[in-house]
């Protein structure tokens, strides 16, 4: 962890953004646990420090395509914490009206473009967006976050070659938790890492230990002033780790314990947490407090959800098609 | 009003070259698209007219590419992809029907998707079981989606402005017969509505539901009837989804009598979706049980005389015809 | 004859071991199917019994491992391929469509593939529009492939065997909703017939058709509705390709009045298809139009008031059948 | 050209077998132009080495899974030349019993299985043949032939990937000619080559010239060599070209008539006559000898593809799902 005093400050912005994220999913556990979050939910435990490290550096018109482990990622963008929330109880006031819950989270305002729950199938519509900043000369990124499980799609070729014979503006952002469900690295790709994968297409990529924030940012610098000079695409990769199940679903019959407790002495928080303990901060008394303020924020997203409403039935065919007045 | 001669080919050519001339968002992108000119010779000069970046052509690719074009058209573009027949269309099923289905409606109306998807469908021309289905009436089952069949010149020539007009994913299905096809169209042809069926010859003791190359055998079919006596009412369905209940309706309200013409197989087709409409809503003024004549349930094979048979005819709907009037033989 | 407790889930695993048990060319495929236990848990322990090999984890590759499943039904194996929701069995769609509902009949009869793909299907759970949608009406449209819809736990325990003998590929929907449901079945449960259509509920007043979750909201209604005094029949489906027009005819021609119950979305479904074969076929048994309560026309919406609204219920079946009975009030 | 004296005899075998395709083809052209032949019609002429020089060496029971150019790998695995010309009739004689056409050809007895339409279909279908031999202990290769073109579909991401985790004995041969109707390798990949795109996977790979019949040969058989050790999947490349267009619809406006000239220069039967003029062998009056040998063999298939049957339109229903007797 490389942390430099004159930095202090940016580090606790990191800090209290992954806390944020960590303790708006932990609450989602309990509230599921309380049947007020339903469906499917993914949490991000333990990988806050790539949403943080990577997604906290795009600029605010540039867009997101995530996957449906995105609370993460929404909350970094700027989606408001209670529309997220509001969205996970099912709510007309949920950043999706509550049609689409913890895995299709969507917000026009701050370009998130979901919440996508077939893997690798943000993939294409990430090319998309890229392809339409292009034609129109602008040269903003677009970020498409996925799974390693989903380099394993067909998708993820098609993708990763159109986007570089057209040196397309756009960013994947692979979030390499080493397993896929139960289906460990090994048994997912012939070849492990990304520069392989990425070479060919003839794509720049690095790779990065995703439980170090900052080493996140410094790599996802790197990688987005290269999208933005008009080179083409570019593949990071940030090796990371859910501490928790795939979903809430999980028996996590495919993993030992120890290699569990192995990661989690690798929290990100913790790491952050030290390192600004190393340059003379408090790290421990900075986490309380943020946690506390994190708290706040969530106790208010949860009562905005619970006060929310819920759509009238006759609606229920709202949106299928557009409404053309 | 002056008229001229074009083929259908030209008309969609032509509808494209006015969409792309006048508005800069719309662009057209697809395999072999421009350098060959399409592989049915749609696009051909395009590439010319508008250059690489406009009249894009894609590596072999569907999922990607039709989904670029729903990811283009969430950007602010109005793209026209090409998926050369629909049977390739189901690599990018994903793309067509998880996602441009049901974004706009996940999403909670924030993100409508504006992109037309053209492509070749039917048989007819011995190409066999991967390059003759006809998948339309298939896609039809899809809320949040498109479904048009131009048949005519008219169409051919005027959908296409309406469906870059539509903010929802637009599939348009070109019956590869048709493209060869003929005819006199207005000087001045333009837009035309993209819903709504419509009468293309009026009668009095039958009515045949049909569309795409299907609307031409049963036109065929009508005059033949005619000479027996026989008035058929033809109306061309033109959109599948969402079907025009209410122009059936009323015909069969006069007719008493119908039959549905569907290149489709059989089993689930859209023709057993107007049949369930009719009995729904006009059960009671059929004289007899509405029938259907479609595509035999069999992947189209090649040797002529099996493909002939395996698609409706206009021997097939005089036949059906005859019996709806005069009953069994 | 004893019987035993077990659940739907259960059902489905005591064939596969039996399958896997007796037959060496049997293996199970797909993602999560080994060490994760299947991600409905189907499979779970099957890996510790049979081995990596026989219970194959494949990575996220939808097309490449259903269409492994038609090569190595080719190459002499008996394939089982999990499909883990039919929604992303439309990366695969390619595969099974165009290739392995095609293979026998391009090859004139040479090659036919006995593949047998399981996926999950349906509403409910509060999944939302990536995870809830019913297709396997949509499938049932396309000839060369079977199509089952085990609802019971009999055919949960049974249809398996007869599938993997069919020489042709079977697709296997399994209910969301059905996989915890418990209930008795006999000790020595084993295969059932993968055709025909079953009375589960006779009755005289009205035919109820359904099948999947479907059928229990069925019988539930019928229950409900003999309370009323109407005496419903239901039907199971059990197979929506090939359909069992016969067992349905016959149950119009003594009821006269039918009300089909299908989860999938309303037009072009397969209620579609049984309301037209009960007009082609019973027509003049009809007293009113046969009636349908299929899915509403939406991407499936997570919210629970929502999703509840989107899918048939009770209630709703409930409402149709006074109505069939009673007429419109 | 590397031929060797004592290799005359294998040298004109090949030769031969080159020219039958290129005379099959050739009459194909012409019958399409009576119309004796219909639909689509795809012609491998100037491509003839790589079906020669590769399939020729697959044993008896190895299995091919072609594309729709695949009358050159029919004629080289043993399908009766009249089976091949009645199928391409439309009669029940033909191979397929006339329901294929050109792009399905079919033969159970050789293991050939298709002739398939959907560019990069035949992949999963090859990788299951080969799943299917390895999980059965047998030795054997499936070989998978696919254009370039193919290479860019997902299809082949998720094939290449699954046949080396898996180690199965597949080949994947690769008739690059430049251009997927009339798109250009340039317009298709954003790499070309192979090299790159096997390294992704970890897979071994080899690019030969394809219009030298012994260099695909010598390619192969070391391909095949590696493939049949067990070691797993092979990919292998052969640069190539089509003398025609794409099918017989083809108005050729993607590529100068020069380029066609330089290629043709290149046309790998003349390279082989002339290989064995140089080790002594009259090498154009051994063409004119197996030409007219060849266009007996053609003369009789064409009578038997004459002389077959129409299936009666009775039967049109029969094969769509097995006839258990
Ligand atoms: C196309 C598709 N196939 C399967 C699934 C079921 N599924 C959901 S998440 C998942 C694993 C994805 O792994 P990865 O991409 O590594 O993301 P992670 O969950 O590890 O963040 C699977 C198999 C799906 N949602 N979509
Ligand atoms: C999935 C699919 N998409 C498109 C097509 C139309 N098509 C037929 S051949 C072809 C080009 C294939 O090129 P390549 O793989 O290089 O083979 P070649 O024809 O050059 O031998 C295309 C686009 C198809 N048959 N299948
Ligand atoms: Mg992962
Ligand atoms: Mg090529």
């Amino acid at each position: 962890m490389k942390l430099e005093l004159q930095n202090a400050d940016h580090g606790i912005d990191l800090l209290r953004q992954m806390i944020l994220i960590r303790r708006f999913e932990e609450k989602c556990v309990e509230l599921y646990a309380g049947q007020k979050i339903r469906g499917f939910l993914h949490v991000c435990i333990g990988e806050e420090a790539v949403a943080v490290g990577a997604l906290g550096l795009l600029a605010a018109d540039e867009a997101v395509v995530s996957t449906y482990r995105e609370h993460g990622h929404a909350l970094v963008r700027g989606i408001a914490p209670g529309a997220i929330m509001a969205e996970l109880y099912g709510k007309r006031e949920g950043c999706a009206g509550g049609r689409g819950g913890s895995m299709h989270l969507f917000d026009a305002a701050t370009r998130f473009y979901g919440g996508n729950a077939i893997v690798g199938g943000g993939l294409p519509l990430a090319l998309g967006l890229a392809l339409a900043d292009k034609m129109r000369g602008n040269a903003r990124v677009t970020c498409c976050v996925i799974g390693e499980g989903a380099m394993a799609e067909g998708e993820f070729h098609e993708t990763m070659n159109l986007a570089a014979l057209w040196r397309l503006p756009l960013l994947v952002l692979c979030e390499n938790n080493l397993y896929a469900m139960g289906t460990a690295l090994a048994h997912e790709h012939a070849v492990d890492g990304v520069s392989r994968k990425a070479d060919a297409y003839g794509i720049a990529s690095d790779s990065v230990d995703g439980m170090d924030v900052l080493a996140v940012e410094g790599a996802a610098r790197g990688a987005l002033e290269r999208v933005r000079s008009g080179t083409g695409p570019f593949l990071l990769e940030c090796r990371t780790y859910r501490f928790r199940g795939h979903s809430m679903f999980d028996a996590e019959l495919y993993r030992p314990k120890s290699e569990v407790e192995e990661w989690k002495a690798r929290d990100p928080i913790s790491q952050l947490a030290a390192g600004l303990e190393s340059i003379g901060r408090s790290g421990e008394k900075l986490r309380a407090e943020l946690e506390l303020a994190a708290d706040e924020v969530i106790g208010a997203a949860v009562e905005f959800a619970e006060a929310g409403q819920w759509e009238p039935v006759a609606d229920l065919t709202r949106f299928v098609t557009s409404e053309t007045s | 009003m002056n008229a001229r001669k074009v083929t259908y080919r030209e008309a969609l050519r032509e509808a494209m070259v006015e969409a792309l001339r006048g508005d800069p968002r719309v662009f057209l992108m697809g395999e072999d698209v421009g350098a060959y000119g399409g592989c049915f010779a749609v696009s051909r000069g395009m590439l010319e007219e508008f250059g690489p970046e406009r009249v894009r052509d894609t590596p072999l690719s569907e999922s990607a590419f039709v989904g670029a074009g729903i990811g283009a058209a969430l950007g602010g573009m109005r793209p026209i992809v090409e998926v050369m027949t629909c049977n390739f269309s189901l690599l990018a099923a994903d793309q067509i029907v998880n996602t441009a289905a049901t974004l706009l409606h996940m999403s909670g109306g924030q993100f409508s998707v504006p992109l037309v998807i053209r492509m070749a469908t039917g048989g007819g021309k011995q190409l066999a079981a991967q390059h003759s289905h006809s998948l339309e009436g298939w896609y039809a089952h899809v809320p949040g989606i498109r479904v048009l069949v131009p048949a005519t010149l008219q169409d051919a020539r005027g959908m296409m402005a309406g469906a870059l007009e539509c903010p929802d994913p637009v599939l348009i299905f070109e019956h590869q017969t048709l493209y060869n096809r003929e005819g006199e169209l207005a000087e001045d042809a333009g837009a035309v509505a993209i819903h709504g069926a419509k009468i293309q010859r009026p009668g009095r003791d039958l009515t045949i539901v049909a569309y795409g190359a299907g609307l031409w055998k049963s036109l065929a079919a009508a005059e033949a009837l005619a000479a027996e006596g026989i008035d058929a009412e033809v109306i061309d369905l033109r959109v599948l989804r969402p079907l025009d209940d209410a122009t059936i309706v009323e015909s069969v309200a006069r007719t008493h009598r119908v039959l549905i013409v569907d290149e489709g197989w059989r089993s689930g087709g859209i023709a057993a979706e107007i049949g369930m409409r009719i009995m729904e809503q006009a059960f009671y003024q059929l004289d007899r049980p509405v029938a259907r004549l479609c595509g035999v349930e069999v992947p189209i094979p090649y040797a002529p005389q099996l493909e002939h048979a395996a698609l409706p005819q206009v021997e097939g709907i005089l036949e059906i015809a005859r019996e709806l009037i005069h009953g069994h033989e």
